[in-house]
């Protein structure tokens, strides 16, 4: 079967004063039409380098990438510049980490929507995208007359919902959303979330949902991808569970958040710091981090892993029982 | 008299070349032909508006224009000027006697208009018939000059009607002279000849003056043969401009008044001779001409007399250290050392009295060739044991100084007239403007008094020739060099240009009313 | 309203300023214009002339605040008086005559600059670090640094003198006369490009590196990104994506410039002869000519500050955030 | 009870506006801190919380009200007076990319405080400002004493905020957001640290975050404020798990980790009105309960539990 | 990643960012050239720039390496020599120019109130003056019109442009919440301003600096062209203006006419070639280092376009 994306043995490489670093490393993963897919990792950790690198919006004179991006089945690095640009918008779209400033602030919200129309299809008759810029931004629950508006004009949750409505323009089949409400009020990011799964269940979009906020993620992801210093650790569907099998990486971010209700849980840190990506070490990249570490998870590489769900440790090559202590104790 | 017989028989069906003048470099020209104007456009006077004669600076000729002649009467304080004859306005009306008075009493109606001060000297102007009688408080025979040769005559009709005569600017003006002005742009403007020009219509019809704010272009132009008569400084001339065209590009850049270097004789120091003469011998005057002056402006000679132009006013028996200076640094330390001074520890001469001889030269800022020749002069004379710092100063802080004796050594200016009188008058007479030194002295004041109430060429010659003597041996104030007219021309289209060998005028285009006389004098080359 | 009127009272505070900037200031200097008219014939008039001609030109010996007050009442009814330098010429007809000249040159040539080097500017931010962003940006800087005054003489005399490419002075040929024929409007041109190439050369490279600074910050902004994976074309991003936002911060300098055109360019107009009003506003200072230098001081503070005004109302086009409402 | 620490009472500050008239970003509002306890001040963006932090500890001038430091008013202290408030109280701020001085090293923003504020000069500064980065974890501190801001993580340059704030040697501390900015699993670093700071040195904290999960972990006390207004206090625990105003509902039902699914329960979502003009329940126009009395009058204070105290007219 | 194992200092990063770029490199060659060149003006030429000693229009020669004047003086000795009056003068005031813009930029701005507005407005009318007439007037007001007044007065006029730039940079920064906690710290307004304002506009100050020494460079050749300085002062701008008053171009001196030219044109490049660095250093994208969290950027210093660009004199 062919999925709405896929990445197969993505890297990426960034061009630094210090030659080339790598910033993603062997990543493969694949989203099933109407799948949100949660990427979660810590700052740093290559998670919007992974968004972009999906878009092919990496500068080639800063970045170089290498393995594919298949979207539709169509890999996304073969096409010329031309194809490129139509593909983009038409088959995959991104919402930005940072959308507070991803509109033009001299355009009016109309004039994102009608560059975005024309972009594709020059001949679109004005009433046309009209009618089409109020239907989009009647589905995230924005008055049409909005699109009047500057984007100062507009509060951030507004200005957000605009970006997604411009997202969901072309009707795309897979939606990357780079922390889209990181920026916002708790209130207006929920709004925007039950949005964004009621269209996604709508449209059975494939969604990669990009955050650092593992609670947020966990209620709203089918998949869970947790990204470490640009390797993938470990893709899980069930994250509540106290049984599941959890790399010691994701079970660190569970512990790190305080929970909002039932009994005060003493909440912990995951103790120093990510590794530097210039000087990795040749085994598992959180070994130094690891509270369960073993002799060889310093120098024996990770194994490769794929598939819909995958742990990569070296507990788990053992099989040896990762202990589950993240619901702390359970009276 | 030097009227021209007009001649059409060479008038051909090419119209004749147009004059081409750079009248010097200004900004845009503004309509202006104002004869009581100081900035009214170069030709106003002279070509339009005319004195009742011309005197020759650089020569000894007196061209009679609307006056045919002049006399003196009354113990020299009457003078009689007969009008010539059928004189025209280039409106058709003749000029009158009563135009020449009404050009006269109008200065006195309108003190701004009288620059030269014409009715501090005179009581009364009147016409009998066709003479104009000029009635004067006291016998100034010299003064003559700037009632004959500086006050223009004016219509009275036109000019009687304005209420402020100041401040019109004239745009159609009506005058005697042989040129009219034609049309006006601000680059360029245009005469054509008067054909009721009473000398008759001039052989060279048409000048067109060119505006040029910059030396570059100017220069530009001029080097490559496009101007036919300008007065612009080009240094090394015969390499920028004679050898462009050495056939038709000639030069002639006579000597004008003498510049000074005026020792504050209010000054204790200054104002001993010997200190002055120790400057004097101290500096190396062909070198202010060779390099502050781009070798165009000689030196002087100790009687301050312009030369060549007033050469024939120089006493024969005038002794010979007199006639030039002489470069000495030491016969500067000797006269220094004879009177009394003695070098300090930094090796300045210091008065008996302890103070040093330690000077400051006032020159103003932007005349660089001047503030050169001060830095060289300074140097030279701290060669001799004398301390001189030059002060350059804005020309207002500068002129207010030296007018008011707020300096110790300047160098300026002086006065020049048609005779050495007007130099030695604005030099020496006690409380003269030009006097910056404060001169005051019986003897040359005496002799001032006798060549002004004599009009006996003679006993006017003994005065100078008494002056002369006077300021080489006192050195009231120190000649350095003389002032250079520049001069440049071309006779590939026009000849009879003033020249070294015939210098029948002042030759530069803003030499006014001299420029009337040289364009009459021209011909077109057929 | 309020905003209105404030911006208003600034105009009228800074005009009042310039005049009274420009009253003292020649006050300041020694001597007075009959003086310095002595200076300009370089004593070659007769000291009583100094006399006549201070009553000529109505010099005072009043006090200054006296002098100020009859000199501010003249200003608010509008008489800028006769210039000294061309007695009795009117200093609006000074500066009428010279003012067309200078705006046509001094005037197409800072839009040309500023055309030519915001457009260089766009492009070689949008292609960084390529040939022509090595190239441009470099020969920029050297031409930005040229005195421009020693570039004229260069000019005037290579391309002028030896090549006769170009004339070698004034605004047209003298053995024309002004008109709107083709042949004249030709001959206008024709005078005024070796001028306005080195106003150009020397002007350009600031607004190219600006712009190009301008750009690149601009390029890094999200919207920029966001609009290209939207897949718009290069052409909409470059000029409605980046271009429109970068050219912003420079609008002000753009004023500046564009206000300053009236002040003429000095040197420029002095090395080809230009009848433009550069010259005269350094006669005027050099001779104390309180008149003209008080009319060429206000318009070209009127000047700066209406282009100012005008750049506000084109920024409140260009940006729609400066429109009320509090920007974020 | 004994006199509490800090005691604001009908505290308002007003900002003047260029544009757009003034507006009241802090109203009436009435908040005690007792002595070692950390009173969170939740509420959404733009409803007044910083302004209310930096007031707390004068950074701000109130426009009218009392803020009482123990037995003394506060208020409108200025100069050497202020100054020696500013021992007593400190803030830490949301960004700890702007809060340090990009020019300066770790230890200079330690050893200003210290001098300026506790007259500490030399080597006894220089150990204090040893034993302050020990106290944040800044270890070995040696090696953290020279460096520059961009040579920290964001975690460790917020504890070098915090050690800033303690050099003061206060008794509270405004925490003005100080997780918001950092990473998942540096929050918890911070966050560890208020909580061992509060016990080791008697601190009251006014904590301040958008998230109620913090709030909840860190705070005694959670102090709803909505528009410039508090509308609902309680102990932590019953507030998030009786919250009484429809506001502190429609928070919690939004907070991540909360069990509420399907719509929000509100029905518009508009700026709270800010203008000193206003006079009804600022939440009103966004209230799914709203009634007419709502929109006119601001309802007083009233018990919705036993120490849980709220604004509300569903309550009265 | 957060850390780097090198710890560098904000001078190393700085010194490094000159050193990867070649530009300023090659622009602190070239002034580092030029200015080693006019101090070592005694051991370069055995010539007094001034002595008139030699043949007139010598072209360039292995005695006289751009050849002799008119008056027959060395040209190369006059572009060493002169070259330290025009640098000193370009520096001078160029450092004048940024002390005032200093002082009446940041001062007021942090002061703020009603001396803000006074100052702001001043500063704009300032602006509105034309600069090379003013300068005129004030050279003719300042007796003696040697060099150093003139860099003196070129420095007091120089100001308005970078003041307005400092000021609304001062007022961004004003903002952030380090001076909010220095406050806190009881620092006094001084010192905020001082210690903690000032340092991190200096890459803006720099800026600042290099263009007010470039305009005074210049304005002072045209001073001097325009034959306003001491004409006996030897300048890259008297040498100007003997060289036209010379008509060294008609005369086919080009060796007297370009080399003072072109000297002044290679201190322009070689500073703006050395902003170029500074303007990396100061682009904060570059400062904001690797380890952030920031949900959005706030308050980020907008560099305004330091250039008071296309002013015709
Ligand atoms: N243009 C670039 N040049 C060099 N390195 C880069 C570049 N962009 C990102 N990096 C580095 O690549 C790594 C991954 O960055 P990325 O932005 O993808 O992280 P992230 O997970 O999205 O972090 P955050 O949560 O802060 O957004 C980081 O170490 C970052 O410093
Ligand atoms: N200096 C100021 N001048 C004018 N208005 C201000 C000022 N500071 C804040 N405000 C306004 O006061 C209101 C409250 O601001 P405040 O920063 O206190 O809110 P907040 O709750 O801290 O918001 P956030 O969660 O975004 O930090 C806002 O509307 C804000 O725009
Ligand atoms: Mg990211
Ligand atoms: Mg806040």
């Amino acid at each position: 079967m062919t999925y709405p994306l896929e990445l197969q043995q993505l890297r990426v490489f960034y061009r630094t004063r210090d030659g080339e670093v790598a910033a993603l490393r062997n990543v493969s993963l694949s989203i099933n039409a109407g799948e949100i897919v949660g990427l979660v990792g810590e700052s740093g950790s290559g998670k919007s380098t992974l968004g972009l690198a999906v878009m092919r919006l990496l500068k080639p004179s800063a970045a170089r990438v290498t393995g594919s991006v298949h979207v539709g089945g169509q890999d996304l690095y073969s096409l010329t510049d031309d194809a490129l640009r139509l593909t983009r918008w038409r088959h995959i779209a991104m919402v930005f980490q940072s959308s507070m400033n991803a509109l033009n602030p001299v355009l009016s919200v109309e004039s994102h929507f009608r560059d975005t129309f024309l972009a594709h299809d020059p001949t679109m008759r004005k009433s046309a995208i009209q009618t089409k810029t109020a239907e989009l931004l009647e589905l995230v629950r924005l008055n049409p007359a909005v699109a009047h508006n500057y984007p100062h004009e507009l509060s951030g949750g507004m200005r957000q919902r605009v970006v997604i409505a411009l997202a969901l323009a072309l009707n795309p089949s897979v939606l990357i959303l780079d922390e889209p409400t990181t920026a916002l009020d708790v209130v207006v990011q929920r709004a925007i979330l039950d949005q964004i799964r009621h269209i996604q269940q709508q449209r059975r979009l494939a969604v990669l949902f990009i955050t650092h906020d593992f609670m947020l993620v966990s209620s709203l992801a089918d998949r869970i991808a947790v990204l470490y210093a640009g390797e993938l650790m470990e893709v899980t569907a069930e994250v509540t569970g106290d049984t599941a099998l959890h790399h010691p990486y994701t079970k660190g971010l569970m512990r790190a958040a305080p929970r909002l209700l039932g009994t005060r849980v003493t909440i912990e840190s995951i103790p120093g710091e990510p590794p530097d990506m210039r000087t990795l070490p040749p085994g598992c990249p959180f070994y130094d981090r690891c509270s369960q570490r073993l002799p060889r998870c310093q120098k024996t590489p990770l194994p490769p892993r794929t598939g819909e769900t995958f742990i990569r440790c070296h507990l788990v090559d053992d099989s040896i029982t990762v202990h589950h202590d993240i619901g702390g104790d359970p009276s | 008299g030097c009227g021209q017989s007009g001649t059409t028989t060479a008038a051909s069906n090419a119209p004749q070349h147009a004059l081409q003048v750079i009248p010097g470099l200004n900004g845009a020209f503004q309509d202006n032909f104002n004869p009581y104007s100081g900035s009214a456009l170069s030709g106003t006077l002279g070509l339009i508006y005319q004195p009742l004669f011309y005197f020759n600076l650089v020569g000894t000729q007196v061209y009679p224009l609307i006056g045919k002649s002049y006399q003196w009467s009354n113990n020299n304080q009457t003078l009689t000027v007969t009008l010539r004859p059928n004189v025209k306005w280039s409106n058709g009306t003749p000029l009158t006697p009563a135009d020449v008075v009404f050009s006269f009493d109008i200065l006195k109606k309108f003190p701004a208009l009288d620059t030269n001060g014409i009715w501090t000297h005179l009581t009364s102007v009147t016409a009998e018939g066709n003479q104009i009688v000029f009635q004067f408080k006291q016998p100034d025979v010299p003064f003559a000059y700037f009632i004959l040769g500086q006050t223009y005559i004016v219509p009275e009709k036109i000019w009687s009607q304005f209420s402020n005569p100041a401040t019109v600017t004239n745009q159609k003006p009506v005058g005697s002279g042989p040129y009219l002005a034609t049309n006006f742009t601000p680059e360029v403007y245009t005469y054509e000849a008067n054909p009721l020009y009473w000398g008759g219509e001039p052989k060279v019809h048409t000048l067109k003056y060119l505006d040029y704010s910059g030396n570059e272009s100017a220069t530009l132009a001029l080097a490559s043969n496009k101007i036919d008569w300008t007065d612009l400084f080009v240094p090394n001339i015969n390499k920028v401009f004679v050898s462009k065209d050495p056939q038709y590009n000639h030069y002639w850049f006579s000597t004008g008044g003498t510049l000074f270097l005026y020792p504050n004789l209010a000054n204790p120091l200054l104002s001993n001779l010997a200190v002055r003469e120790a400057i004097s011998a101290a500096i190396n005057r062909p070198q202010l001409t060779n390099v502050g002056e781009y070798g165009y402006e000689p030196p002087a000679t100790p009687t301050g007399l312009v030369l060549p132009p007033e050469k024939t006013w120089i006493d024969p028996q005038l002794p010979a250290q007199d006639t030039h200076f002489t470069f000495s640094p030491a016969k500067a330390v000797k006269i220094l050392e004879n009177a009394g001074y003695k070098r300090n520890a930094q090796g300045i001469f210091t008065a008996p009295n302890g103070t040093p001889l330690s000077f400051t030269i006032q020159v103003p800022a932007g005349w660089t060739d001047w503030d050169t020749d001060c830095s060289l002069m300074a140097q030279d004379l701290k060669q001799v044991g004398i301390n001189a710092t030059v002060e350059q100063l804005s020309f207002g802080a500068y002129y207010s100084d030296i007018t008011t004796g707020h300096y110790q050594l300047a160098m300026s200016w002086s006065n020049m007239g048609p005779t050495p009188y007007y130099l030695y008058k604005s030099l020496l007479a006690p409380k003269n403007p030009g006097n910056f030194e404060g001169w005051s002295n019986p003897v040359t004041t005496a002799a001032l008094t006798q060549y002004r109430t004599s009009s006996n060429p003679a006993v006017q010659r003994q005065a100078i020739y008494t002056l002369e003597k006077a300021v080489a041996a006192n050195l009231p104030a120190i000649p350095l060099i003389y002032g250079a007219t520049w001069y440049e021309y071309r006779t590939q289209y026009f000849t009879g240009w003033p020249s070294a060998s015939n210098p029948y005028a002042q030759p530069a285009p803003y030499n006014y009313p001299a420029e009337a006389i040289v364009l009459t004098h021209l011909t077109p080359r057929s | 309203m309020s905003y209105f009127l404030r911006r208003l009272g600034f105009l009228v505070l800074s005009l009042w300023a310039a005049a009274t900037i420009n009253f003292i200031l020649p006050r300041l200097m020694p001597g007075n214009p009959a003086i310095l008219m002595i200076g300009r014939f370089k004593g070659q008039i007769s000291p009583a002339a100094l006399h006549a001609l201070e009553l000529q030109f109505g010099i005072t010996h009043a006090p200054l605040w006296q002098q100020y007050l009859i000199y501010l009442n003249q200003l608010v009814h509008g008489q800028w008086g006769l210039s000294l330098t061309y007695y009795p010429v009117p200093v609006s007809k000074v500066i009428a005559q010279s003012l067309p000249w200078t705006v046509g040159l001094v005037g197409t040539a800072t839009v040309l600059s500023v055309g030519l080097g915001v457009t260089l500017g766009v492009f070689t931010a949008w292609r960084r670090g390529g040939r022509w962003d090595t190239i441009l940006p470099t020969l920029a800087t050297f031409t930005a640094a040229l005195p421009y005054f020693w570039l004229a003489l260069l000019l005037l005399y290579g391309l002028g003198y030896e090549w006769h490419w170009f004339p070698l002075a004034h605004a047209y040929s003298t053995n024309l006369t002004p008109s709107f024929s083709l042949t004249f409007i030709f001959n206008v041109i024709r005078h005024a490009l070796l001028p306005a190439i080195t106003i150009v050369v020397s002007s350009i490279g600031g607004w190219l590196l600006g712009m190009r600074n301008n750009m690149i910050q601009t390029l890094g902004e999200d919207y920029v990104l966001f609009g290209e994976a939207r897949g718009l074309s290069e052409r909409r991003l470059m000029i409605h994506y980046a271009a429109r936002n970068a050219i912003l911060p420079s609008l002000t300098g753009f004023a500046m410039a564009l206000g300053l055109v009236v002040g003429g360019a000095l040197l420029t107009e002095v090395v080809f002869s230009y009848p433009g009003l550069g010259y005269q506003l350094l006669q005027a200072v050099q001779n104390e000519d309180y008149p003209l230098m008080q009319g060429l001081f206000l318009m070209i503070a009127f000047a700066v500050l209406v282009a100012n005004f005008l750049v506000e109302l084109v920024y409140a086009k260009l940006d729609p955030r400066t429109r009320g409402g509090v920007s974020s | 009870m004994t006199v509490p620490l800090i005691r604001a009472e009908h505290l308002s500050v007003r900002y003047r506006r260029a544009r757009g008239g003034d507006i009241l970003a802090c109203r009436d509002l009435t908040l005690t801190v007792q002595a070692e306890e950390t009173v969170a001040l939740v509420g959404e963006s733009g409803s007044g919380k910083s302004t209310i932090g930096k007031t707390f500890v004068r950074l701000i001038e109130p426009s009218a009200g009392h803020l009482w430091f123990r037995d003394r008013d506060v208020a409108h202290l200025a100069g050497s007076a202020l100054m020696d408030y500013h021992r007593a109280a400190q803030m830490i701020f949301q960004d700890p990319f702007s809060s340090l001085n990009p020019w300066h090293t770790v230890a200079h923003h330690i050893r200003r405080p210290l001098a300026r504020l506790q007259h500490l000069r030399g080597s006894a500064a220089e150990a204090e400002i040893d034993r302050l980065l020990e106290q944040v974890n800044l270890t070995p501190t040696g090696q953290f004493r020279d460096k520059y801001p961009h040579e920290l993580s964001g975690g460790q340059r917020q504890r070098v905020a915090i050690a800033r704030a303690l050099a003061a040697n206060p008794v509270f501390i405004a925490a003005d957001e100080p997780i918001s900015m950092l990473d998942v699993s540096l929050r918890a670093d911070v966050l560890r640290l208020l909580e061992s700071l509060q016990t080791r040195h008697a601190l009251s904290f006014l904590y301040i975050t958008h998230d109620l999960a913090s709030a909840r972990y860190l705070a005694h006390r959670i102090a709803v404020v909505y528009g410039g207004s508090l509308i609902e206090l309680a102990e932590a625990g019953e507030l998030v798990e009786h919250p009484a105003h429809p506001y502190t509902r429609l928070l919690l039902a939004a907070s991540p980790g909360s069990p509420m699914t399907g719509a929000l329960p509100e029905t518009e979502q508009s700026a709270p009105d800010l203008s000193p003009m206003r006079s009804g329940c600022p939440f009103a126009p966004r209230c799914p309960h709203v009634m007419d009395r709502c929109r006119e009058v601001m309802p007083d204070w009233t018990p919705a539990a036993p120490e849980h105290d709220v604004a509300c007219h569903l309550h009265a | 990643m957060t850390e780097s194992p090198r710890r560098r200092s904000q001078w190393h990063e700085w010194w490094s960012i000159f050193r990867s770029d070649r530009r300023p490199l090659v622009g602190l060659i070239l002034l580092a050239v030029l200015v080693a060149a006019s101090l070592a003006a005694p051991w370069l030429t055995p010539y007094n720039p001034s002595a008139t000693v030699f043949t007139p229009f010598l072209p360039p020669s292995g005695h006289h390496w751009l050849g002799t004047t008119a008056n027959g003086q060395d040209v190369f000795a006059q572009f060493v020599y002169g070259g330290r009056i025009s640098l000193a003068v370009g520096f001078v005031s160029g450092f004048v120019a940024t002390a005032l813009a200093v002082l009446l930029g940041m001062l007021p701005a942090y002061w703020g109130g009603r001396v803000d507005t006074i100052f702001a407005t001043f500063t704009n009318i300032m602006l509105v003056i034309p600069g090379l007439p003013l300068l005129i007037v004030i050279t003719a007001y300042v007796h003696q019109t040697g060099p150093f007044t003139i860099a003196l007065v070129i420095g007091l006029t120089g100001w308005p442009w970078g003041a307005r730039i400092l000021r609304s940079q001062t007022l961004s920064l004003a903002q952030r919440d380090f001076v909010v906690a220095a406050r806190l710290a009881g620092e006094n307004r001084l010192t905020i301003l001082l210690a903690e304002i000032l340092p991190n506009m200096l890459s803006l100050v720099a800026a600042n600096f290099v263009f007010a020494t470039i305009a005074a460079i210049l304005a002072e050749a045209s001073l001097e062209f325009l034959g306003l300085g001491n004409p006996n002062a030897v300048t890259w701008g008297t040498m100007l203006y003997w060289a036209q008053t010379g008509q060294a171009l008609l005369n086919g001196a080009w060796w007297w006419f370009v080399p003072p030219g072109l000297g002044i044109a290679l201190v322009g490049l070689s500073l703006s070639l050395i902003n170029f660095g500074i303007d990396q250093i100061s682009n904060p994208r570059l400062r904001v280092s690797n380890v952030r969290r920031q949900r959005s950027e706030p308050g980020r210093p907008a560099l305004p376009s330091q250039q008071k660009v296309g002013e015709p004199l």
